[in-house]
C-alpha cells in the first residue's frame, strides 16, 4: 500500500471512525468531544499530507470498486481537489473545537447525533475533495446533501423542520432531476466520467449537446447556490452556527462550486466551454447574481441572513470563474474558494460567538459590542476585509485574478458584477462594524452578555486562527496559485 | 457468474431434472403445507420448499451460465409436441429473482403471520404461497406459449386466495382480492385470446415455433391482433398504467407476507413475458413492435411514472405509497424496454432486480412494524426509529435505495436506465426519470421525515421492534441494496447476460467512444 | 489665560450646555497685544479707505509697469496690455456675482442631509445603505 | 552616519518605518512617547529618503502570481512626492502632539506610510496595493472622529474609495495579462518631443486604471467624496487627509498618463467648477476642500501637457501645494479646535486672540493664491506656463487664469477673511496650542522659504535642467511678475469694491447640494422607490404563489386517495381502460402495419 492510499483512507476514516465514536461515547460527552477533535486533527495533517503530495508530483490514488462498468468508485488528488481537502480539513479541525465551544455554551440537544452528522459530511466532503471521476464526486455529493439535513433540522421544531424540507427538497430534486441525467450523458458520450486533463468531453460534442450538458451540471450542483436553486442556503440558517460556518460557508456550498469547478475543468475543458452558448448565457446570471445577492443581504436585519446572501453572491463569483474555465480563471476560482472559505467562515463564527455571548442575531441591537468583544469584531473586520478583496487580506488575490481573467476572457459584466458587488459589501458588511465599533454618540450602552463571561474561549479562539489565516493568505496566495497552475502544466 | 455456483453441487443426473423439479418441488410442498399437522411444519415445509427451489435455480442457473440454453421436455414428450421448458439466460435470472425472493419471504412469514391470520388457516397460507411460487417459476421457465397461461393461472389463483385472506385483519381485503380477480382474468383472457390468434396462424403453441413460423407467414392480420391482446393481457398483469388499478389495493390491504412476495415478483413475472415475446417470439425490430412500443408503451410508461409518483406523493397509507411507487417502478421498467434496444432491456432488467430487492425489504419493514401496530397510516409511524432503530433503520437503506440515494442499489439502476435512455436517443424520456426523482425526493423524504424526525406521539409510539426471524431476512436484503449498490457485479452480470441472450450484446457508447 | 470648557471641539453642543460662563469667559479674554499691533489699525474706516486706493493704484502701476516694458523690449506684446488685469478683475467678479444665483439654487437646510429620526431603528439596521 | 542609513535606507521602504511607528502610535498610551514616535518615525523615513539607494534601482523585489514586485524604487519623480510626504508627515506629527488620539494619530501615520510606500513602488500592483491600505487608513482617520455624520460620511467616503481600488485593480489585471509585465517604469519614452505616460488610455487596461486614479484624483462628478468627507475629519485628520490620496493620483497620473491631452481639459474644468461651489459653501473646511479639488485640477492640467514642464509643473506644483494646503487646513483646523466650528456665518474676528494663527493663516492664503515670493507662484507659474504654449487648448488656459482669480477669492481671500477678519463674531478664543503654532509657522516658513529662493524647489524637480532653465529666464521676469500682480491686485481690487457696494453674497448656513447629492439623496430615494416596487412586486408574488398553492392543492386533492384519479380506479374503469387500449394498440400496429 503506497503512502497515498493510506491518506485517502485516513482521510476518509478519521472523520468515519469520529462519526461512530461520537456514538460510542454518546454517554461521555467529554471523552465524546475530546474524541472528535483528536479525529479533527488528525484528519487536518492528512488533508496537509494529500496537500503536500500531490505539490511534490506524487498525486495520492485509491481505486476502490467499480460498481458498474464505466462507474468506478475511484480516488486521484490533482492540485484543486488537494487545496479544497487541505482546506475543508483545516477548518474542520478548527470548526470541530469552536462546535464544541458553541454548543456547550449555547446548550444544545441532541449533541451526540449533531457531532455524528457533521463528521458523516466530513467524510462526504473529503470524498467530494478527492473523488478522481464526477461519479464518485456525485456519489459523495449525495451522501453530503443526505448527512447535512439533521443538522440543519436539528432544533426538530416546525420551522427548523420546514427550513429541512426546502434545503434536502432543493439539494437532492436537483441533483436527481439534473446532474444525474448529466452524468448519465457525460458517461454515455465519453464512455466514462473520469477527470481527465484538458476535458473529458473535448472534441466529442457539438456545442448545443455541450450547453445543455453544463446546463445540467451547473444547475444541478445547487450546492453551489446558483439562481433559481439559491433558496436552500438563507433557509437552512436555522441551524446552529458551526453548521453555517462549516457547511453553508464552506464545505457544502465549496462542494457545490468545486463540483461545477471539476466539471467546466476536467470534463468539458476550456474548449468545449468556451464554444457552447450556454456558457455566455450562465456567465450573464452569474453577474446578474453576484450583483442581486448583493442587494439583498443589505436588506436583511440579521446577521447570519446577511452572510447568507452575501455567500450566494460570492459563489457565483466562482461559477463565474469556472465558467470561463481558462487557466487563470479557475485558478482564480479555486483560490477564492480558499479565500473565501476563511473570510465567511471567520464572519460566520463571529456570528455565532456574539449570538452564544449575548443571544443577539439582529445588527442594530449590536452597538457598542465592539468594545466589549474586541477579539471578535476585529476578526470580523478581517473577514469583512477578506470579503471585500480588500488587502491585507487573501481576498484580494483571487478577486484579482478573476476581475482579470473575465477581462480577458471577452465577459467584462462578469468583472463589473464582482465589481459592484464588493462595493455593496461596504454597505451590508460595513454597518455591522460602525454601529459595533463606532457607535455615535448618545445610543445606548452595549447589550449586557447573556452568559457570564461572554463568549467561551472554544468560540472565540478559533476565530482568531481563520481571521490570522485569512490574512496570511494575503502572502500566501501566491504560492497556492502557483501549487494549481502546476494543474495546467500537465497538459 | 452469480457468485453462488459453490451451491451447484446435485449429481448431474439430478442437475438434468432441474427444470422440472423447481416447479414440481414447490407445487408438491404445497399440498404438503396444506395438509401438514401445525402452523409450524407448514413453515418448514415452506422455507425448505422454497429453499430447495432457489437451489435448483442456482443450479439452473449455473448450467446455463455453461452451456447456453437448456431445452427440457417436460414427461419426455418433446417440442412441439409435448411441453417444452426452454431456460436461457432470462428465466434463469428470474427463476433467481423469484425463488431467492421466496427464500427470504418464507422465513418472514413465520412472525408475520402470527399476528395477520389466525393460525388454523397458516397452512393454507403456506400453500397458497408454494402454489404461487410453483406458478411464477412455471412461468418464467416454460417455453410454450399456452402452458405460460397455465401457470400464470395457477400462481394468480394462490394469490387471490391469499389477497382474501387478510380480510379477517382488514375487511377492504376482500374487496381488494375480488377485483384483482376480475383484472387478473381478464389479463389471462386476453393473453389466452392472443394465444388462440397465434395458434390460428401459425398453428402451433411451442413459442420458439411460432417465433420460426411468423416470418414464412406475409401479412396475416391475425399476428397482429394475437401480439396486440397477448401485450394488453401482460401489461395488465404487470400494472402497467393505467392497467393497474388492482395493485394498490391489494397490496395495502393483503397480508404482509403476500405483498412482500408479490411485490418483488409477481408483476416482474409478466414483464418477464412481455420482454420473452417482443423478443423471443416476435422480433424486435419488426415495425409493428416498434410502434407499439413508441406509441402505447411509453406513454402510457411516462404517464404511470409522473401520475403514480404524484399519488404516491400525497397518499396518507404507507403501503400504498409504495404500492403507487411500484408502478411508478414497472413504468421506469417499460419504459426502458420501449427503447427496443438491448442496453434499455438490460437495464429494465436490472431495475427489476434492484427494485425487487428494495420493495421486498421497504413491505417487510412494515410488515415487521405491523406485528405491533395495526394502522398503516404513515402519520402513526412518528418516531418509529426510536422505538424500532433496527427495524426502521433496514427501512431507511431500502427507503434510500428507492430514492436512488448513492451507495444503494437505486442508484445504480436509475443510472443505467437513464443511460440507456440517452443512449436511444430518448433524452426525454430521461428527463421524465429525472423529474419523477424529484417527486421521489418528496415521497421518500415524507416518510423520512415522519420516521426519523417526528418526535413520538404522547405514550411512545406503538412501533416496536420486529423479532429476529423478520429482521433476519429484512437485514440480508437491506445490506443486499448497499451491497449491490456498491459492487453490482451479480444483478448487473444476470441483466446483462439475460438482454444478451434475447437481444445481443449491451452497448452504451456511441460508436467511435472509447 | 485660562482654558474654557467647552473647547473640545468634539462636544460643541456640551459648550452650548453652559455656554454662558463661556461666553463671558471669551468675552473677558482681553486682544492679544501682537493682534493689537499688527491688526488694530485695520478696523479703522480711513485705512479701509486708503487700503482701496492702494491696491487701485498697485494694479493700475503694473499695467502701467507692462506698457513700458513693452515699449523698451520693442517687440511687440502678445497680449493686450492690461489683459491680465481685466481678466483677474472681471472673472473675480464674476466668481462672486455667481454666488447669489447659485446660494438660492443649490443651499438647502443644514438638516437636509441628516437620517430621517422617525425610523431610527430602520436607519440604523441599514446602516450607511440609505446614505 | 550616513552610511549606517544607508544601509538601513538601502532595502527597506521608508514607508515601512511609518507603517511600524503608527501600529506603535496606535499602541502607545503616555502622550510623551508617542510623540517621540510621531516625530521621530518622519525623521527617520527623512533620512532614508535622502540616503535611499540609487535612483531608478529596485531595491526590494518579489514575486507573486507570477508577477515581479518591486517593493522600493526611487526615481526622480517619486523622490520629490516622497519627500513632501515625509515633511508632510512630520508637519502632521508636531500638529497632532496635543490630542490624546492614538488610534487616529497611528492611523494617519500607517495612512502617511502607505502613501510613502506607494510612491516608492516599483510596480503597479503594489502601488495599488498601498493605494488600498491608504483608504482603510484614511477612513479609520475619520471614523476616529466619532460622530454620527462622520461615520455616515466615512462610509461613503469608504464606498467610492474601494470603487476607485477596485478599478485600479481591474485595470493591473488587465494590463498584467495584457503585457505580461506591470513595471512601473521610470518617466522617459519620447514621443514627438514630448514624455508620455506609460499606459495608454485606449486600451481597457490602461482606461481603466485612469477610472481608478481619476476617482482618486477627484475627477468632476465624482469629486464629490473629497468635499464630504474631508470637512468630517478631525482638526487633525483633515490635514492628514488632505496631503496624500489626491496627490497620489497625481503622482500615478504623470507617471502613467502624462501627455494625454484630455486631461488638460478634465483638468481646466476642475479648477473651475469647484470655484462656484466654494463661493457659496459656509463650511470653510469645506471650502478648502475645494480649493484642493481645483488646486488639484492645475496638475491634472500639467498632467495633460506632459512634458518636461508638464511634468515638472505637476510635480512641484504637488510639493507646494501639500505644505501650504496643509498650513490652511491646519490654521481652519486651530479654528475649529478653539471655537468648536468652522462655518462662516458663525465666525470672525478672531484675529483678536489669534494672531499668530491668523498669520500662518494668511501666509497659507498668499501661497495658495500665487503671490510672488510665496510658494504657490513658483509652482504654478510653471503649470500655467506650459498650458500656455501647449497647442489648441487656449480656452483651457483662460479657464484656468479664471480658477486663478477664483482661487484667490475662495482660499486667498474667504478662508481668513471670515474666520480671523470680517465682523466681530464675538468670539475671543484661545490662541492655537504651541505644538500647533509651531507645526503652522514651520509650514509658513517653507511656503515663504520656496517663494523667496525657489532654486532649492527646482533642484528637485524631476526634470532638473528644464526647471531650472525656466527658473533662469521665466519665473521671475519682469514680464511674469507683473502679469500676476495685474492679476491678483484688479481681483482683490474687485473684492473690495464688491464688499464696500455691498454685493458681495452674505454667508448663510446650509448645506450645498453638489455630486454626492446623486448618492446621498437620489440614491436613498431611488432605494426606497425599489423597495416600494418589491413590495408591491412580492405582494403580487404572493398571489401568484396562492394561486400557485390552491393549484397544488388541487393536485395534490386529486392525486389523494379520495381525488380524482383514485375515485375512478375500479374494477369498471380497469376494463374500460383495457379496452380503449387494446384499441389504441390496434390502431397504432395497423397503422404500422399500412
Amino acid at each position: 500500500m503506497t503512502q497515498g492510499e493510506i491518506l485517502i483512507l485516513l482521510a476518509l476514516g478519521a472523520p468515519t471512525l469520529s462519526a461512530v465514536l461520537a456514538y460510542v461515547f454518546h454517554r461521555a460527552p467529554d471523552v465524546r468531544d475530546t474524541v472528535i477533535v483528536v479525529c479533527a486533527i488528525v484528519l487536518a495533517f492528512v488533508g496537509w499530507g494529500l496537500f503536500s503530495q500531490t505539490s511534490a508530483g506524487v498525486p495520492p490514488e485509491l481505486m476502490v470498486g467499480e460498481p458498474a462498468p464505466g462507474f468506478a468508485i475511484a480516488f486521484r488528488l490533482e492540485p484543486l481537489g488537494a487545496l479544497f481537502a487541505a482546506m475543508a480539513s483545516g477548518l474542520w479541525a478548527l470548526t470541530s473545537l469552536y462546535a464544541i465551544g458553541y454548543m456547550r455554551g449555547a446548550q444544545e440537544q441532541n449533541q451526540t447525533r449533531f457531532y455524528a452528522c457533521l463528521s458523516i459530511a466530513m467524510v462526504a466532503v473529503m470524498g467530494v475533495a478527492m473523488a478522481a471521476n464526477l461519479f464518485t464526486l456525485f456519489v459523495f455529493y449525495e451522501v453530503l446533501s443526505l448527512s447535512t439535513y439533521p443538522l440543519v433540522a436539528h432544533k426538530g421544531d416546525e420551522a427548523s423542520r420546514k427550513a429541512g424540507r426546502i434545503y434536502v427538497g432543493i439539494l437532492l430534486g436537483a441533483s436527481v432531476t439534473l446532474l444525474l441525467p448529466g452524468l448519465a450523458a457525460i458517461a454515455y458520450f465519453a464512455g466514462s466520467t473520469d477527470f481527465v486533463d484538458g476535458g473529458l468531453l473535448a472534441g466529442t460534442v457539438s456545442p448545443t449537446v455541450a450547453s445543455i450538458l453544463i446546463l445540467l451540471v451547473v444547475f444541478g450542483a445547487a450546492k453551489g447556490a446558483m439562481f433559481p436553486l439559491h433558496g436552500w442556503l438563507p433557509s437552512a440558517m436555522v441551524a446552529p452556527t458551526p453548521v453555517s460556518a462549516m457547511l453553508h460557508a464552506v464545505a457544502v456550498v465549496k462542494t457545490g462550486v468545486f463540483t461545477i469547478l471539476k466539471a467546466t475543468t476536467y470534463i468539458f475543458g476550456s474548449e468545449v466551454m468556451a464554444s457552447a452558448p450556454a456558457t455566455d448565457w450562465l456567465v450573464w446570471l452569474a453577474s446578474g447574481v453576484i450583483v442581486w445577492a448583493s442587494l439583498v443581504a443589505i436588506t436583511k436585519p440579521e446577521i447570519k441572513a446577511r452572510l447568507a446572501w452575501s455567500t450566494i453572491a460570492q459563489l457565483a463569483y466562482i461559477i463565474g470563474g469556472a465558467l470561463i474555465a481558462v487557466e487563470r480563471a479557475v485558478t482564480g476560482a479555486a483560490l477564492h474558494m480558499l479565500t473565501h472559505g476563511f473570510g465567511k467562515i471567520t464572519l460566520f463564527m463571529c456570528a455565532g460567538a456574539i449570538y452564544v455571548a449575548t443571544g443577539l442575531t439582529r445588527i442594530e441591537d449590536m452597538r457598542g459590542l465592539g468594545r466589549r468583544m474586541p477579539v471578535v469584531f476585529i476578526a470580523f473586520l478581517v473577514g469583512t476585509l477578506s470579503i471585500m478583496g480588500m488587502p491585507p487580506t487573501g481576498g484580494l488575490w483571487s478577486k484579482f485574478m478573476l476581475i482579470g481573467s473575465a477581462f480577458d476572457a471577452g465577459a467584462p459584466q462578469l468583472a463589473w458584477a464582482m465589481v459592484a458587488s464588493s462595493v455593496l459589501a461596504v454597505f451590508y458588511l460595513g454597518p455591522v462594524l460602525l454601529i459595533a465599533m463606532f457607535p455615535a454618540e448618545g445610543a445606548g450602552p452595549p447589550a449586557p452578555f447573556k452568559r457570564a463571561g461572554g463568549a467561551p474561549g472554544l468560540a472565540v479562539a478559533p476565530l482568531a486562527v481563520t481571521a490570522i489565516g485569512a490574512i496570511a493568505l494575503f502572502f500566501l496566495a501566491g504560492p497556492a496559485a502557483e501549487r494549481l497552475q502546476a494543474l495546467w502544466g500537465s497538459l | 457468474m452469480i457468485g453462488l455456483e459453490f451451491l451447484n453441487i446435485a449429481p448431474q443426473r439430478f442437475a438434468e431434472q432441474a427444470p422440472a423439479l423447481v416447479v414440481v418441488g414447490p407445487l408438491i410442498a404445497a399440498c404438503a403445507a396444506v395438509l401438514a399437522p401445525g402452523r409450524r411444519w407448514a413453515w418448514f415445509l415452506c422455507v425448505g420448499a422454497s429453499a430447495f427451489a432457489f437451489w435448483m435455480a442456482v443450479v439452473l442457473a449455473s448450467e446455463v451460465a455453461r452451456q447456453g440454453v437448456i431445452s427440457y421436455a417436460m414427461g419426455g414428450f418433446p417440442a412441439p409436441l409435448g411441453i417444452e421448458f426452454r431456460v436461457d439466460a432470462l428465466s434463469a435470472m428470474f427463476a433467481l429473482l423469484i425463488s431467492g425472493m421466496a427464500v427470504l419471504t418464507a422465513v418472514f412469514s413465520g412472525e408475520s403471520l402470527e399476528t395477520e391470520i389466525m393460525s388454523s388457516k397458516h397452512p393454507l397460507m403456506q400453500g397458497g404461497f408454494l402454489t404461487c411460487l410453483a406458478g411464477l417459476l412455471g412461468l418464467v421457465l416454460t417455453g410454450d406459449a399456452f402452458n405460460a397461461f397455465v401457470f400464470l393461472e395457477i400462481s394468480s389463483i394462490g394469490v387471490y386466495a391469499m389477497i382474501a385472506m387478510g380480510g379477517a385483519r382488514d375487511r377492504r381485503a376482500y374487496p381488494a382480492a375480488f377485483n384483482y380477480l376480475i383484472m387478473g382474468t381478464i389479463g389471462a383472457t386476453f393473453y389466452l385470446i392472443g394465444v388462440g390468434f397465434l395458434y390460428a396462424a401459425t398453428g402451433t403453441l411451442n413459442m420458439a415455433d411460432i417465433a420460426a413460423r411468423i416470418p414464412t407467414l406475409t401479412s396475416d392480420r391475425s399476428i397482429e391482433v394475437g401480439l396486440a391482446f397477448i401485450l394488453i393481457g401482460l401489461a395488465l398483469k404487470a400494472a402497467v398504467f393505467p392497467l393497474h388499478q388492482w395493485l394498490p389495493a391489494a397490496y395495502s390491504h393483503a397480508p404482509s407476507m403476500i405483498v412482500v412476495f408479490l411485490s418483488a415478483t409477481a408483476t416482474k413475472a409478466s414483464v418477464y413475458l412481455i420482454i420473452r415475446y417482443l423478443s423471443t417470439v416476435f422480433a424486435f425490430d419488426w415495425q409493428v413492435e416498434t410502434a407499439f412500443m413508441a406509441f402505447v408503451l411509453a406513454p402510457l410508461s411516462v404517464a404511470g411514472i409522473l401520475i403514480c409518483s404524484m399519488q404516491a406523493a400525497v397518499d396518507p397509507e404507507i403501503r400504498r405509497i409504495l404500492a403507487y411507487s411500484s408502478v411508478a417502478q414497472v413504468g421506469y421498467m417499460t419504459l426502458a424496454i420501449a427503447t427496443a434496444t438491448s442496453a434499455g432491456v438490460s437495464a429494465a432488467l436490472f431495475h427489476l432486480f434492484n427494485h425487487g430487492v428494495m420493495k421486498a425489504a421497504l413491505f417487510m419493514a412494515i410488515g415487521g412494524a405491523a406485528i405491533h401496530l395495526k394502522s398503516q397510516r404513515l402519520s402513526d409511524f412518528a418516531g418509529a426509529a426510536k422505538s424500532a432503530p433496527w427495524t426502521m433503520t433496514a427501512f431507511g437503506i431500502a427507503a434510500l435505495s428507492l430514492l436512488g440515494a448513492p451507495l444503494t442499489a437505486g442508484f445504480l439502476s436509475k443510472l443505467r436506465l437513464i443511460q440507456s435512455l440517452v443512449a436511444a436517443d430518448w433524452g426525454w424520456a430521461a428527463a421524465v426519470i429525472g423529474l419523477s426523482s424529484l417527486i421521489g425526493v418528496f415521497y421518500v423524504g415524507r416518510i423520512f421525515e415522519v420516521v426519523f424526525f417526528r418526535s413520538e406521539p404522547e405514550g411512545g409510539s406503538a412501533v416496536r421492534e420486529a423479532p429476529v426471524s423478520i429482521l433476519l431476512p429484512l437485514w440480508l436484503l437491506a445490506i443486499a441494496n448497499i451491497w449491490f449498490g456498491i459492487d453490482a457485479t451479480i444483478p448487473l452480470g444476470l441483466a446483462e447476460s439475460a438482454a444478451g441472450a434475447v437481444m445481443g450484446a449491451t452497448t452504451l457508447s456511441p460508436a467511435g467512444a472509447p | 489665560m485660562t482654558t474654557g470648557p467647552g473647547n473640545d471641539p468634539r462636544d460643541p453642543q456640551g459648550a452650548a450646555e453652559d455656554g454662558e460662563n463661556w461666553r463671558e469667559e471669551e468675552r473677558a479674554r482681553p486682544e492679544h497685544p501682537l493682534s493689537v499691533m499688527l491688526f488694530s489699525w485695520m478696523r479703522t474706516e480711513t485705512f479701509l479707505r486708503l487700503f482701496i486706493v492702494g491696491v487701485g493704484v498697485v494694479s493700475l502701476g503694473a499695467v502701467v509697469a507692462e506698457w513700458v516694458l513693452s515699449l523698451q523690449s520693442g517687440e511687440p506684446s502678445k497680449r493686450l496690455i492690461g489683459f491680465y488685469g481685466i481678466f483677474g478683475g472681471l472673472a473675480f467678479a464674476l466668481a462672486v456675482l455667481a454666488g447669489w444665483p447659485l446660494g438660492a439654487a443649490l443651499r438647502r437646510p443644514e438638516t437636509h442631509y441628516d437620517p430621517p429620526q422617525h425610523d431610527k431603528a430602520d436607519a440604523a439596521a441599514k446602516g450607511g445603505a440609505d446614505e | 552616519m550616513s552610511e549606517l542609513f544607508g544601509m538601513l535606507a538601502s532595502g527597506t521602504n521608508p514607508g515601512f518605518v511609518l507603517l511600524v511607528a503608527g501600529v506603535m502610535a496606535a499602541l502607545i498610551r503616555p502622550t510623551a512617547l508617542r510623540g517621540v514616535v510621531l516625530i521621530g518615525a518622519p525623521v527617520l523615513a527623512l533620512l532614508m529618503v535622502l540616503y535611499g539607494p540609487g535612483w531608478g534601482v529596485d531595491a526590494a523585489r518579489t514575486d507573486l502570481l507570477g508577477l515581479q514586485l518591486s517593493l522600493y524604487r526611487i526615481d526622480s519623480l517619486s523622490f520629490v512626492f516622497g519627500l513632501a510626504f515625509v515633511v508632510a508627515t512630520g508637519l502632521i506629527g508636531i500638529y497632532s502632539l496635543h490630542r490624546r488620539e492614538p488610534l487616529e494619530d497611528g492611523a494617519a501615520l500607517i495612512y502617511a506610510g502607505a502613501g510613502l510606500a506607494a510612491v516608492f513602488s516599483g510596480d503597479l500592483l503594489s502601488f495599488v496595493l498601498w493605494m488600498e491600505l491608504t483608504t482603510l487608513a484614511s477612513t479609520a482617520i475619520l471614523l476616529s472622529r466619532r460622530t454620527a455624520a462622520a461615520n455616515r460620511a466615512a462610509l461613503r467616503y469608504f464606498a467610492m474609495h474601494m470603487i476607485s481600488g477596485l478599478l485600479l485593480i481591474c485595470g493591473v489585471a488587465v494590463i498584467a495579462m495584457d503585457r505580461g509585465t506591470i513595471e512601473f517604469v521610470q518617466l522617459g519614452p519620447m514621443r514627438d518631443g514630448l514624455l508620455v505616460g506609460i499606459l495608454d488610455p485606449s486600451e481597457p487596461g490602461g482606461a481603466l486604471f485612469l477610472a481608478g486614479l481619476g476617482i482618486k484624483a477627484a475627477f468632476p462628478i465624482v469629486h464629490a467624496w473629497l468635499k464630504d468627507a474631508y470637512p468630517e475629519a478631525s482638526e487633525t485628520g483633515s490635514v492628514a487627509l488632505s496631503v496624500f490620496t489626491t496627490k497620489l493620483a497625481v503622482y500615478a497620473l504623470v507617471r502613467c498618463f502624462a501627455g494625454f491631452e484630455p486631461l488638460i481639459w478634465v483638468g481646466a474644468i476642475m479648477t473651475v467648477f469647484p470655484v462656484f461651489f466654494a463661493v457659496v459653501e459656509n463650511d470653510l473646511r469645506r471650502v478648502l476642500a475645494y480649493s484642493l479639488n481645483n488646486q488639484v485640477g492645475f496638475m491634472v492640467a500639467a498632467v495633460g501637457v506632459g512634458g518636461e514642464l508638464g511634468v515638472n509643473g505637476a510635480a512641484l506644483h504637488a510639493f507646494t501645494h501639500i505644505i501650504y494646503k496643509s498650513l490652511l487646513f491646519m490654521s481652519m483646523g486651530a479654528v475649529l479646535l478653539r471655537t468648536g466650528t468652522t462655518k462662516a456665518s458663525e465666525l470672525g474676528g478672531l484675529h483678536r486672540t489669534m494672531p499668530f494663527t491668523s498669520i500662518f493663516c494668511l501666509i497659507g492664503a498668499a501661497s495658495i493664491s500665487a503671490f510672488p515670493l510665496f510658494s504657490g507662484f513658483v509652482s504654478k507659474s510653471l503649470i500655467m506656463t506650459s498650458v500656455e504654449y501647449a497647442p489648441g487648448v487656449y480656452i483651457a488656459w483662460l479657464g484656468m487664469m479664471f480658477a486663478s482669480a477664483g482661487v484667490l477669492e475662495h482660499s486667498g481671500i474667504k478662508i481668513p477673511y471670515f474666520s480671523f477678519f470680517s465682523h466681530d463674531s464675538g468670539k475671543r478664543p484661545e490662541e492655537a496650542p504651541f505644538n500647533m503654532l509651531l507645526a503652522m509657522g514651520a509650514a509658513s516658513a517653507f511656503c515663504i522659504g520656496i517663494g523667496v529662493a525657489p532654486v532649492w524647489l527646482y533642484e528637485l524637480a524631476p526634470y532638473r535642467e528644464a526647471a531650472l532653465e525656466y527658473l533662469g529666464v521665466d519665473l521671475f521676469s519682469a514680464k511674469h511678475v507683473l502679469h500676476q500682480v495685474q492679476l491678483l491686485g484688479f481681483a482683490i481690487f474687485a473684492f473690495l469694491l464688491l464688499k464696500r457696494m455691498h454685493l458681495y453674497p452674505p454667508e448663510r448656513p446650509g448645506v450645498i447640494l453638489d455630486a454626492d447629492w446623486l448618492c446621498r439623496d437620489l440614491g436613498p430615494a431611488s432605494w426606497r422607490g425599489i423597495g416600494s416596487f418589491w413590495e408591491r412586486a412580492s405582494a403580487r408574488r404572493a398571489r401568484v404563489s396562492e394561486a400557485v398553492d390552491r393549484w397544488r392543492d388541487w393536485l395534490v386533492s386529486q392525486c389523494g386517495p379520495s381525488g380524482w384519479i383514485a375515485r375512478r380506479a375500479s374494477v369498471s374503469a380497469g376494463a374500460i381502460w383495457t379496452v380503449i387500449i387494446l384499441g389504441a394498440t390496434l390502431a397504432v400496429i395497423y397503422g404500422a402495419v399500412r
